[in-house]
């Protein structure tokens, strides 16, 4: 894989395939280097939390556009001062603004949007992935826990890349790219890549491949996850 | 037949005990707060209601909810930061939850307005959403059967309706007036303002006035 | 039924519980007729053909809304010298008008119209009619026909009520309202009532009631059709 | 990917051999002509074609047909009193016809681009149009199931575009612009105008650009 991103300055190191920078990336840089990882002209839902942070990082002259499944493309920056307007707001029920060309539609076309295919990319946070692409994001499966899915399983079934960001580990410094999700599923084998602060996965039915480490070698990377990893075939 | 009508409490003065209620809005977009407060006013209870989340705040649905007049929620997003009467409701069995994705909730209710009697969807397949239902492989996918969801009343805010009652909205407060109008067998619009037949172009009806029944303006 | 129409003048005799006119309906007077039928305030789509005659006898008082299934709601009379307009067209592919609080709408969105049971009445031509309501009314079942349906099964089955307009006799004498539909079918058991130049039938589950006859007695029109017939009940 | 396309030459230039095309429009109200007069020109053949009908007269679709470069047709409404050049390859056994409900049509349209597998619907149950298919008893009705229609490249014609692609309709000849430009794979529209990105209310889009491949103004 050699897609471009747009801070190089990232990839200092390099070693077999692949690239290494010299330190785990904080959520804005993750967040920067999936913006440039969006193949210009491209069609984006960028979900509630850590993926919201992306659209920080669009250029221009990418020229994305960016969905929100409660029904808007075009969708801008979020709104400030009195750009504030309760009617205008995106999934996660922030006030934003509109950009010249968008488009309003009612729910049911704007999932169909969405379940029919036809946003290239959506960026979803994650409590676990499988190395197969499978989701679990939306329900710890707690039993007292009030389960609530929104948008969730449209977006990971019907987009055709979903990206994840997450942090590798969580907390107790417990993989989050698992063999086997034990949270509640989103989605089954939807995740084709797993952004997190310490490297790049590329996820898919032969497994897991490493497209770039952060702060660590693909050995050290090893170590945390649960699965074999390889590094990216370069294409 | 359409009626215009001049209260909010008329406009729900007919909705019985027991019904399924569909209310628009998505956050605070497009929620008819108004014909919401009046349905609580009204003393309706027992009431099935679809919406996309389960109230917020001390207002509008949640005080519906905190007040025991739902038996069962039909949403996509019930929890919240500001849940708090849902939440306390749900853990006391006091109110039944069907938790559905929202592009099937959406599609169920549009499905419903169109005359669809079910379809096979990839969202959700193999999930705890989809145990116990019908599953299939069609176009290279697994997909589950849901069928339609059909209301009684729809409570929908708009920004304008004509005289034929043609309805256009203001932005992301659209998102599910118009599947809803389509999908009860009785539709009431709160909107801004009313303008006279032939004042909304042809071209940008969002809502045929065939979909609508009760119109009332609300400061 | 003591359902208002606009002509008392066609109901000129009383026997039992029946209203007999003294000669049969020529297609004007029937299309007066269904018009007078139809309930304030509906929406009606016409079929092609015979039927599209009762929009000329449509009351602005009774406030009808004529839907065209290529996508239009408040449709006008058929269009002539300079308002006809290539993009303005009905059902039948004849230019028309647009009247105040018109909308339009694609092709899916007009037929949900139609198959969600929002049309309170359409009205159809018809081959034949069964007694308990089957229609046939889009192919001959001729081995070398070209067939071709149209919206026609949609109306059918969607609509509140299908209203038929046809002669009841084929120029070989043989009644069109039949016991079993040898026609093939567009519907079933979805005909409420057929409209003819001998009579007005109701048509359900329970088999076929007479409303009014015109120029015949109702022991005349018994013999004419080969289903046993009773006078509507007075409601 | 969107481009703006100077003639519909190089539109048309990549539909393949053995494609599936659908073409909007309802008789002459929002066809493509000048699309389909290049689609015969660059001589793509063994054609599927999804229109509502089967040509009309002497042009477009119907030279399509006579030309022999559609081996079949899905469409509600072949037999016309002009469609002359239909019949004789139909009765000849030179083109293969898929006769659906028009609503069906547009219904099973509407799925391919909602990513909908398979919905039931009463429209033609107990008919020859069902012979052979599923049914179910739902909603208090029988109903068919019926499969979505997904197409390699559908033209259609619109008003008017902007510079994201975003297009609006004029009245009768919107008819099945707006769900063929959704099912297809590539979607061509030829239009009378094109403004500048923001030309166009964001409340009155009929077809967000997101469905939108190529455009070509005619003139």
């Amino acid at each position: 894989m050699s897609i471009p991103t747009n801070d190089q300055s990232l990839r200092t190191g390099n070693q077999a395939d692949l690239q290494t920078s010299g330190k785990p990336l904080g959520r804005d840089d993750l967040a920067r280097l999936v913006a440039g990882d969006i193949a210009p002209g491209s069609f984006v839902n960028l979900g509630i939390g850590q993926p919201t942070l992306v659209s920080n990082y669009l250029e221009p002259e990418q020229n994305i556009t960016l969905h929100t499944e409660n029904g808007m493309l075009g969708m801008g920056p979020e709104a400030t001062g009195e750009q504030i307007d309760g009617d205008l707001i995106n999934a996660g029920k922030i006030p934003v603004t509109e950009l010249p060309g968008a488009s309003y539609f009612h729910h049911a076309d704007s999932f169909a949007i969405m379940r029919g295919g036809h946003l290239d990319i959506c960026v979803l946070g994650a409590f676990q992935v499988s190395a197969t692409g499978d989701l679990a994001n939306w329900h710890t499966g707690a039993p007292d826990a009030i389960p609530a899915v929104g948008g969730a399983m449209d977006l990971a079934t019907g987009a055709k890349d979903v990206f994840v960001m997450m942090t590798l580990l969580t907390r107790d410094g417990v993989s989050k790219l698992v063999e086997t999700c034990t949270y509640p599923l989103t989605g089954i084998g939807c995740v084709t890549r797993v952004y997190t602060d310490k490297a790049v996965f590329l996820t898919g039915p032969d497994g897991v491949q490493v497209r770039e480490t952060f702060g660590c070698t693909l050995e050290e990377l090893q170590a945390m996850v649960p699965m074999p990893l390889r590094a990216a075939d370069p294409s | 037949m359409l009626n215009f009508i001049d209260t909010v409490g008329e406009a729900v003065a007919g909705i019985e005990d027991g019904s399924t209620v569909m209310i628009g809005g998505f956050g605070n977009a497009g929620q008819p707060f108004e014909l919401i407060d009046a349905l609580l006013e009204c003393g309706a209870t027992g009431l099935t209601v679809v919406n996309n989340n389960a109230g917020q705040g001390d207002q509008g649905l949640a005080l519906l909810i905190k007040e025991g007049r739902v038996k069962k929620m039909i949403c996509s997003f019930p929890r919240q930061s500001d849940s708090w009467h849902f939440d306390a409701k749900y853990r006391a069995g006091e109110v039944e939850l069907e938790l559905v994705p929202q592009g099937n909730l959406a599609e169920r209710i549009r499905a419903a307005g169109a005359g669809i009697g079910g379809f096979f969807t990839p969202t959700g397949y193999g999930t705890m959403l989809a145990e116990g239902k019908e599953t299939r492989f069609l176009d290279g996918k697994w997909q589950v059967f849901e069928t339609p969801i059909h209301a009684d009343v729809a409570l929908i805010k708009a920004l304008t309706a004509d005289g034929r009652g043609n309805l256009v909205y203001r932005k992301t407060a659209r998102n599910f007036g118009p599947i809803m109008a389509a999908a009860a067998k009785h539709t009431i619009a709160q909107v801004s303002g009313i303008v006279p037949t032939g004042g909304l172009d042809p071209e940008n009806i969002v809502t045929p006035g065939i979909y609508v029944n009760s119109i009332v303006k609300v400061a």
